[in-house]
């Protein structure tokens, strides 16, 4: 009767293994979720310590539709964090999730260029995997590492066409995914974001100098994931014409929205 | 078996009702299970006109609690009744609609507003507010500001009011005294406790505001202590909150004198954690042979 | 790197101390790691006579925090000074003697006594204790009475005054006025919040005194609050205390404002708990490359 | 230099499994506490989750000097307790732990009658181990059960003339060890005993009405363990001679204390 969008469960840890020295993959049984999750849309991730009440909302990575499978990719904190103790469970162990969450990137089939920045890299993954499976088509991906050892280069490569930068040149451009982008002059009709706030900005930016559009999934600290506690609001840049609300939730009515629709 | 409690002659099914602020205005959690289980539904703060709130981050996490400071952003109550209202009224249970306000005015509006609405059960008024004509400071810490605020707005109100209590306060009986005096019908204690968090590593506050209200497990044991001192002196209800995370934890304030309890921010780690702590008070109910709740209201061994 | 830091006059090779009452008179611990390497001890509360305490039990743990109601059970100054202070004396590390009283010249006799001690650094005048004068009213909720304690204190007191201040209070930056204009030399912030647990299986208290105190990293994020306010406003030295459990918790009360830690319910935890927070604190500013401690009191961003 | 007589270590759990449906039996390596430990001392036992702040006082219950081992039995309790937590710790797994706490039971060849009632009866074990080994003696054990099922019911038949009682007289006689003793007309020159409050005053009774010595261990909620906070205190019964202190802590002095010397 009660039949929510969204699944709270005790998912099934499959896998979990190191990606990196700090960021760790793991895929989770999560057959209505994987159902009905699209890219850019997340979970939210609970710890067993009572004592650590609010969600971590990690955004969905991978969806194995058919095998009723999603996967995470997250960094882990430092001393005392939650990601930490999540970090420590092993396949067979279950973790309490609900998901999926908040609104997703709405997909085209125009020519698409997908920016990740650091932690905000694997969202793009399961997007360039939707927009080739749906549109046989290879987006241009330009990923931002702080150095080498960046987290998915090679998942990538296999159905996109891959541009790197890195702070410290190690591969790539040198500098920002902006600079990447300048220095091949990297175009496209629709541009996807996901990173640090100051690239979203950028980004911002470029899609209003380009005048394409540019859908951003933005970050932020978390009370419920749902709607409810208005933890997560960032002003609209102009009052919703229907609600004459001049805040929106990044946990509803995002995490995604068109550049132009928030002040960031 | 009797869950049933009556708070200002308003009969209630179950003594469960939600922490305003955490429960939006029930549409969202209503995906998750029936708002017509719960003894009332509680709304978040409605100001007169409509509040933008504080800057963001407003939420952190510390050890068993969370501090949050949302700043009471709302749409202002033209807004709440044509939009959260009416959707309410579909249920079958109580609402509690909680009002804010920066001066007494303001309080007085809305609460005259609200009282015109059949399907308004209850105004609960938060006197945590900042008081903007006294430099921010509360209404619920000063006990000359407070005597104002209730008197003038149970004046205008056709509703029973509860008054929410600020536990930032040296003798919270004292505020209870006050509060009941003035003519409340109930009380709901507490809100949150101000607090703050520093992130080490960037040398600066976690909230956007510096500081904020804590709430959760942490709190638990020091509401328990005041929901204790206070029902022994007062003689109108009390609705507890702060920590309610389990069926155990609401016994623990209905033992100690409450009439009810809210759930609060266990409702962020678990969407169901109110109907849980409905069906976990039933158990224990059940185990303990316990055939009416009210039998067990103040009920701790002296 | 310096991690030396002054209170009162003093110089202490840290900012790390212990709270009053968990770290018994020092002899346990130190089994467990040199005393030296404190900034100073902190011993549990002295009065003037023999106190028997409350019944047991005397403790309760909750979520990220235990409540006590020890009540102050310790042989007098007369034991304590022979057998305590000898002992903490062959340490290289400062002396803070805790005192207590029921009544005002119950105060000013043992910190008379105390303070012919050479042995003796600081008097902490812990104002929670029940005041027996004024039906059990901690002087430290009391404005008029906190004034009269330390007034009177202070005119005795040969030793530099740290006055530890209770969180119970509506306005605790007022109250650390107070003491600072009474000629307190420093504060200590915070004592526990008045809280308690109700066994839902028996319906009783779990502590037979009902109430305790609450400590541990459930207040922490209070005592941040407090310590910030204070510290903007008051010109003397804060030690904080709160739930510090690592070198982080500390260094946040240290961007807060206060001068100094102590290290309290974490010990029960780990014995070795206080060691650990100075060897956090030392890690600390050698990865942010801080080479005095100094530069970090009161500097989070504003 | 710091050589405390009290070890703390992350012990590594050896064995772990259910005696009945809510005791366990834990079998850690801690080898200086075995080398160490006398029979009634304890250990504190620290829950992982950080918000669970208080040890976990435990008897131990075995000694196994030889392989550096000892073993805890212990009752799980119910939602959210500690030992619940500490109860799914698997072995390979390590746990944080205090000891040898406390000061043991003083042991004699006199003929001894153990009494243990409930999850005070493991503690019991080691020390009728300790007899038997020490004296080759088999010592009188009459242990309290609730019913049926009761634990280390055949551990202390080996070594032991044992006689039982339970509350629903399922086995032995039924009422409480009291019963049992009477009953049976169980006498000894020393007594040691460990249970509920209630049977250990039934037992200072019994002892000064037949003028034998009985040492009996005593439970407490505890803060430290070590002796600082003053959680643990009872009343002697006459002020001590030396100090003239008339309260005694149950984890530094006792928890084993001759019955005549404290107010139970
Ligand atoms: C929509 C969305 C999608 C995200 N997707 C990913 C992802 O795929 N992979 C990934 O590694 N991270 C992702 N993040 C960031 C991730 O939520 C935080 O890194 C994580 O919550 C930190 O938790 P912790 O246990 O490590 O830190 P703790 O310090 O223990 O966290 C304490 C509290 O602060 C919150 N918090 C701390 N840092 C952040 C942050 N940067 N953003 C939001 N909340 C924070 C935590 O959620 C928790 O409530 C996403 C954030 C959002 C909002
Ligand atoms: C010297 C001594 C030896 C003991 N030996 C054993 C033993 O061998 N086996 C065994 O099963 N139990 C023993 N106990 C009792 C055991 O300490 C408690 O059952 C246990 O601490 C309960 O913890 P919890 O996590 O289940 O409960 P929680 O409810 O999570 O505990 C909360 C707090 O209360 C304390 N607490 C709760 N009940 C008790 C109690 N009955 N006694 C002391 N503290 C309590 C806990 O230590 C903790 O600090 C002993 C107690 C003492 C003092
Ligand atoms: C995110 C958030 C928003 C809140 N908003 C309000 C509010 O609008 N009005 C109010 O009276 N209390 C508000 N509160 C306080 C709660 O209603 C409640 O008093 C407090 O959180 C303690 O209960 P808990 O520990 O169960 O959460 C809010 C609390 C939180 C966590
Ligand atoms: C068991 C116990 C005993 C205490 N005894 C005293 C005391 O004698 N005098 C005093 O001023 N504070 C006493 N306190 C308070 C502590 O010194 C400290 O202020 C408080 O516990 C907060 O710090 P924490 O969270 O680090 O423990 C006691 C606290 C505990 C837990
Ligand atoms: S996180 Fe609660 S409304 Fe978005
Ligand atoms: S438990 Fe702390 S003194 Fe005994």
């Amino acid at each position: 009767m009660f039949t929510s969008k969204k699944d709270y469960l005790s998912a099934k840890i499959i896998d979990h293994r190191a990606m990196s020295e700090n960021v760790r993959r793991m895929w989770l049984e999560a057959p209505t979720i994987s159902t009905m999750a699209v890219p850019g849309q997340f979970v939210n991730i609970y710890v067993a310590n009572r004592a650590k009440i609010l969600p971590r909302p990690i955004s969905i990575c991978e969806i194995d539709r058919e095998r009723g499978r999603i996967s995470l990719v997250y960094r882990v904190g430092g001393e005392d964090t939650g990601t930490l103790e999540i970090s420590r469970l092993r396949p067979g162990e279950r973790l309490n999730i609900l998901g999926p969450l908040g609104n997703g990137f709405p997909i085209t089939n125009k020519s698409a260029m997908l920016v990740g920045g650091g932690i905000g890299i694997p969202p793009m993954y399961a997007l360039s995997r939707e927009i080739y499976e749906i549109f046989g088509q290879k987006s241009l991906c330009v990923l931002g590492y702080k150095g080498e050892g960046g987290v998915m280069y090679r998942d990538f490569q296999k159905m996109n066409n891959v541009f790197v930068s890195t702070e410290d040149g190690s591969i790539g451009t040198k500098g920002t995914v902006i600079d990447a982008i300048e220095a091949f002059d990297l175009e496209a009709e629709i541009i996807y974001a996901c990173g640090p706030m100051p690239m979203l900005s950028e980004i911002k930016k470029l899609a209003i100098k380009r005048d394409v559009k540019a859908y951003v999934s933005l970050d932020s600290r978390m009370g419920c994931g749902v709607g409810v506690c208005l933890s997560c609001t960032v002003d609209r840049e102009m009052p919703d014409p229907i609600s004459g609300q001049d805040r929106v939730r990044i946990c509803t009515e995002g995490p995604v929205f068109e550049v132009r629709e928030v002040n960031i | 078996m009797n869950m049933n409690v009556s708070i200002a002659g308003i009969d209630w099914k179950n003594p469960v009702t939600v922490a305003s602020g955490t429960f939006g205005s029930g549409k969202e959690y209503s995906d998750f299970f029936d708002l017509s289980l719960l003894g009332a539904v509680t709304t978040k703060g409605v100001s007169f006109s409509p509040w933008k709130g504080n800057p963001t981050p407003r939420i952190a996490e510390t050890c068993g609690g969370v501090i949050n400071s949302i700043g009471l952003q709302n749409p202002g109550v033209e807004y709440f009744l044509k939009q959260d209202l009416p959707f309410l009224a579909g249920y079958n249970t109580n609402v509690i609609v909680n009002i804010c306000g920066h001066t007494v005015p303001e309080y007085v509006e809305v609460a005259r507003c609200l009282s015109e609405e059949e399907d308004v059960d209850y105004l609960e008024l938060n006197v945590s507010c900042p008081n903007v004509s006294e430099g921010g400071i509360a209404f619920g810490t000063d006990e000359q500001k407070l005597k104002e605020v209730i008197a003038d707005v149970k004046r205008v109100s056709k509703k029973p009011l509860i008054v929410k209590l600020s536990p930032n306060v040296t003798d919270i009986v004292r505020m209870a005294q006050i509060a009941e005096s003035e003519g409340a019908d109930a009380l709901s204690m507490v809100n949150t406790f101000m607090a703050a968090k520093i992130d080490v590593d960037s040398r600066s506050f976690i909230l956007a505001n510096k500081t904020g209200g804590l709430s959760g497990p942490a709190i638990h044991p020091i509401v328990v202590r005041m929901v204790y001192e206070t029902a022994r002196v007062v003689n109108i209800p009390i609705i507890a909150m702060g920590g309610v995370m389990s069926g155990r934890d609401a016994i623990e304030f209905i033992l100690a004198g409450a009439t009810a309890v809210a759930v609060g921010t266990a409702s962020f780690r678990y969407p169901k954690a109110a109907r849980q702590v409905i069906e976990e008070i039933r158990e224990y109910m059940f185990r303990y042979n316990v055939d009416d709740i009210r039998q067990l209201i103040g009920q701790v061994r002296d």
